[in-house]
């Protein structure tokens, strides 16, 4: 008959309408700057630094300035200086790192290009701001945020990243303590490139830091950065 | 004489004369709406409240609608239905015969000793108007209804393109 | 507000009235009824603007409310911070809507721009001035006051038309058209499914009508029109038609906000825009009146144990009810096409109304059955209502089903 | 000069019904000449009204029902009168009066 399906209609906006007030399954809405959903783990958007000690935060970046990143960026939104003594020696860290996010895509390949996992995905989304011409661009100390943060947002991640520092860190913990004894090439070639250079940045000991390496498969291939400091 | 009536017989013909000289059809169609209204107020203050509702509702509802929709519908392509106004040689004569007329009317109604009834007390309610409609002119009621539904088909039959003999509009 | 021998009632019950009296009590005899005049306007207006800027906030609370959302609730009291549930979303939106720069397209008749939407609001407020609010107040005792009602809602369609015009956007011309085309269209069902009521209270009359229906059936069912057979019917068709008569969903196709721009109100901003919206509200209000009167029994109690509360309360629960439904239907149905608006009204509606008054003059002629024959007059009734709903339903649906598309 | 409320009354119709006779004898558009004839048929109507008011037995209504029935015919004619000017200009592509002297389209 016409007009049965419109008295539907009506009882199923009848019921939405009461349901709302007594059902909470139903109330969906979130209301946001007081209440927040809980992002889902793998949500990421724009990329900071991780540093290792909130005391230092810029001291303690994991970050060499390697310029990997800035190569890779597809927008080139990254801008990288390596910090330099008074004699012009590299220091292995940034003494520059700008980020453009109104340029970033969020495509996460600098985070998966970066040899030391100094590089990671934020999920800081309130990034609204008053400043039409250099607001979005975020300087180093923006960027740098603590370990523990990247433990909070991504946590399995997070973990994961840890171990396998730990791991390498071990390693090259065996391979100093083989290298005191043993000839030292030995270790070296056992490492695997890529491992042995985050190795080296994790260690507090001084990385071997080829100078800019181009890409990440090209610094194995040169044997250098598994020596000792050549000039540090 | 009571300064309503003046107010409302000044505010018509004022309204009707200035649609009548407007160059601007849809400008012209709407001030005779309000000339319309201004004879509904005076039905009003004649004591016709039905005859008043009933002029609105006709005249400014449907008559004016009517009026704009043919004047949408005919009007010329290149400008926004301003037509040239009343030429010299027609206003002329125009006005010659309107004046002439109103002349004799306005003699003939000075002239005239028109007694008016004492001001009798206004009882011509709805009840009476429906009952004398009914009543006596039944007949007249409904040949009006018969009439205005010829009227309606012939306009629709008179206004209704699509005869395969016609020309379409070439635009 | 009245002409009414006021004086027998409860006091409660000409409270506004005696209200009004006392604050004019200090002019001469001769000033007073203009001042008694302008009063009753000023409270009619004051009421219905605040009633408007509450039913704002009441529809985004209800369509809210049904898409399981809270609708407005943050907009704070101003310079307190304090937070009211919403109560002063209406403020924020005035303040805005009046702040708005007012644009005047290029080209446009400024004059007939600036007079569409004045227009509107006040061909919508002169329909206020029949409706009976309660026992003793009516602002106007008309004898013809139906009739009144309708005349001066069809002027509106004027308003409508100079907003088109004077926009001089052709958009916004097309689209006062085809609003021109749905108010002509639906003016018919409304004003047919009236007149059953007319032919039964025997006056156009309001306040007649109202009181005609203010009769307990056994004591405790209210005789009001809606609680006939025909009355349904009518009541129905007047309902169908007073939404689509005040732009309301789903036959918003006039200013279909997500389709077409806005229709006619294209080129309106600012507070001109707020005066259309607010005509279109007031319209709401003055058809949800004039049916809780023609069809509802206006101001009278449901049932004679609560006709102590004031009359006028009852007519504003009723006005209340009848709005809430406006905005659930609104939350519910989706927009109709063009095409089946139109079928809906002369199809379905207009032949329905004028079966309806058939129903209505048989049961005006079968006052008298008594007895079996009452059972048998109701039985004819609503064959006579339910008959022509049944078939043509059929056959509307039939247009209205599923359809095919060739290229889609 | 006395002038009755009467007198006034058709003096207001009268020219209301000469503004009217001036525009439709004016005016070349078909349109404006038939809000000429309605101008005047209203006057007629004031005249009616008047009559009825002032006159002798106002309680019969009887100029009340001749407005009455006038306003529908005048409603009637507007509406053919419209489609006529809709069906000339179909026709002849504009409403000029002057130039609607086919009686062939």
């Amino acid at each position: 008959m016409l007009g049965s399906g419109l008295l539907q209609g009506l009882a199923v906006t009848a019921k939405n309408l009461a349901g709302s007030f007594h059902d909470p399954a139903r109330y969906v809405t979130t209301e946001y700057p007081e209440q927040r959903t809980k992002l889902p783990e793998n949500y990421r958007n724009f990329p900071f630094l991780v540093h290792d000690d909130p005391a230092d935060p810029n001291g303690t970046l994991r970050c060499v300035a390697c310029q990997i990143c800035e190569k890779e960026c597809p927008p080139q939104c990254i801008y990288i200086v390596m910090e330099r003594d008074e004699k012009g020696k590299a220091l292995r860290r940034p003494k520059v790192f700008d980020l453009d996010i109104s340029v970033c895509i969020s495509c996460q390949i600098c985070v998966e290009v970066c040899p030391f996992d100094a590089i990671k995905m934020d999920q800081e989304y309130e990034i609204a701001t008053r400043n039409r011409f250099g607001g979005l661009l975020l300087h180093r100390e923006d960027l740098s945020k603590s370990n523990a943060y990247y433990h909070q947002i991504h946590p399995t991640e997070a973990a994961g990243v840890d171990a396998a520092l730990a791991e390498q860190k071990a390693k090259q913990a065996a391979a100093k303590a083989a290298k005191a004894a043993p000839a030292p090439k030995a270790a070296a070639t056992t490492a695997t490139p890529a491992t042995a250079a985050t190795a080296q940045d994790s260690a507090i000991s001084p990385a071997p830091a080829a100078p800019p390496p181009a890409s990440a498969p090209d610094t194995p291939a040169n044997p250098a950065p598994a020596n000792p400091p050549p000039d540090a | 004489m009571s300064l309503a009536f003046l107010l409302i017989a000044f505010l018509t013909v004022a309204t009707a004369a200035v649609a009548m000289a407007l160059r601007n059809l849809v400008r012209s169609a709407l001030l005779l709406g309000a000339s319309w209204a201004g004879v509904a107020a005076f039905y009003l203050w004649a004591g016709a409240e039905f005859l008043a509702f009933a002029q609105v509702l006709v005249y400014v509802g449907a008559i004016s609608m009517v009026v704009l929709f043919a004047v949408l519908l005919t009007r010329p392509s290149r400008d926004e239905g301003a037509v040239s106004p009343a030429s010299a040689g027609r206003l002329l004569p125009a006005l010659i015969a309107g004046g002439s007329v109103l002349g004799v009317l306005v003699g003939a109604i000075v002239g005239s000793p028109l007694r008016t009834a004492a001001k009798p007390p206004l009882a011509f309610t709805v009840r009476e108007l429906g009952l004398q409609l009914m009543g006596p002119h039944a007949a007249s009621l409904v040949v009006v209804g018969a009439l205005l539904t010829v009227a309606l088909l012939g306009a629709v039959v008179i206004a209704a393109p699509g005869r395969p003999g016609d020309r379409e509009d070439p635009r | 507000m009245s002409a009414h021998p006021a004086n027998a009632l409860p006091l409660l019950e000409r409270l506004p009235v005696a209200l009004r009296d006392a604050c004019t009590s200090w002019l001469p005899e001769s000033w007073r009824w203009l001042a008694n005049s302008l009063l009753s306007i000023v409270a009619i207006f004051v009421v219905f603007a605040t009633l408007f800027a509450l039913l704002t906030l009441a529809e985004r609370k209800i369509l809210g409310r049904v898409q399981n959302r809270p609708g407005p609730n943050r907009a704070p009291l101003p310079f307190l911070g304090i937070r009211t549930y919403g109560l002063a979303q209406p403020l924020a939106d005035g303040i805005k809507m009046l702040t708005k720069e007012d644009i005047v397209p290029r080209g446009a008749d400024r004059v007939l721009h600036f007079l569409a939407p004045v227009a509107l609001l006040a061909f919508s407020i002169l329909t206020f001035a029949v409706i009976p609010y309660g026992r003793a107040l009516l602002p106007v005792e008309l004898d013809a006051a139906v009739l009144y009602f309708f005349a001066a809602g069809a002027a509106t369609e004027l308003a409508i038309f100079m907003a088109g015009w004077a926009s001089r956007n052709k958009y916004s011309l097309l689209a006062a058209m085809r609003a021109l085309a749905q108010l002509i269209s639906y003016e018919l069902p409304l004003l047919l499914s009236i007149v059953p009521v007319v032919l039964v209270a025997g006056s156009l009359s309001t306040s007649e009508i109202v009181e005609q229906q203010g009769t307990w059936l056994f004591g405790v069912f209210p005789q009001w029109h809606v609680f006939t057979p025909w009355g349904f019917a009518g009541f129905l068709i007047f309902f169908v038609a007073a939404l689509a008569e005040s732009n309301r969903s789903p036959f918003d196709l006039p200013e279909a906000e997500s389709e077409l721009i806005a229709g006619h109100l294209t080129e309106y901003s600012g507070f001109k825009y707020a005066l259309f919206f607010m005509a279109e509200y007031f319209g709401m209000c003055a058809l949800s009146g004039m049916g809780v009167t023609l069809f509802l029994g206006g101001w009278q109690a449901p049932i004679p144990a609560l006709a102590f509360i004031p009359s006028y309360g009852w007519f504003a629960a009723k006005l209340l009810a009848l709005l809430f439904v406006f905005m659930w239907i609104r939350a519910t149905f989706p927009r109709l096409r063009i095409d089946q608006l139109t079928r809906l009204a002369w199809k379905f509606l207009v032949p329905l109304a004028l079966v309806n008054l058939f129903t209505a003059a048989f049961w005006v002629l079968s006052s008298g059955w008594a007895g079996p024959l009452a059972f048998a007059r109701w039985l004819v009734a609503g064959t006579l209502v339910l008959g022509p709903f049944l078939v043509l339903g059929r056959r509307l649906s039939a247009g209205l089903g599923p359809r095919t598309y060739r290229y889609a | 000069m006395n002038l009755s409320p009467l007198h006034l009354c058709l003096l207001f119709s009268s020219a209301l019904f000469c503004v009217g006779l001036i525009g439709a004898l004016s005016r070349g558009n078909s349109i404006l000449v038939l809000l000429g004839v309605e101008l005047m048929l209203n006057a007629g109507n004031i005249n009616l009204i008047a009559f009825w008011r002032f006159g002798p037995a106002p309680a019969e209504g009887t100029g009340v029902l001749f407005v009455l029935f006038a306003i529908a015919i005048a409603a009637a004619e507007a509406a053919v009168g419209l489609a006529l000017v809709i069906a000339v200009h179909r026709h002849q592509r504009n409403i000029r009066l002057q130039e609607a002297n086919h009686l062939r389209g």
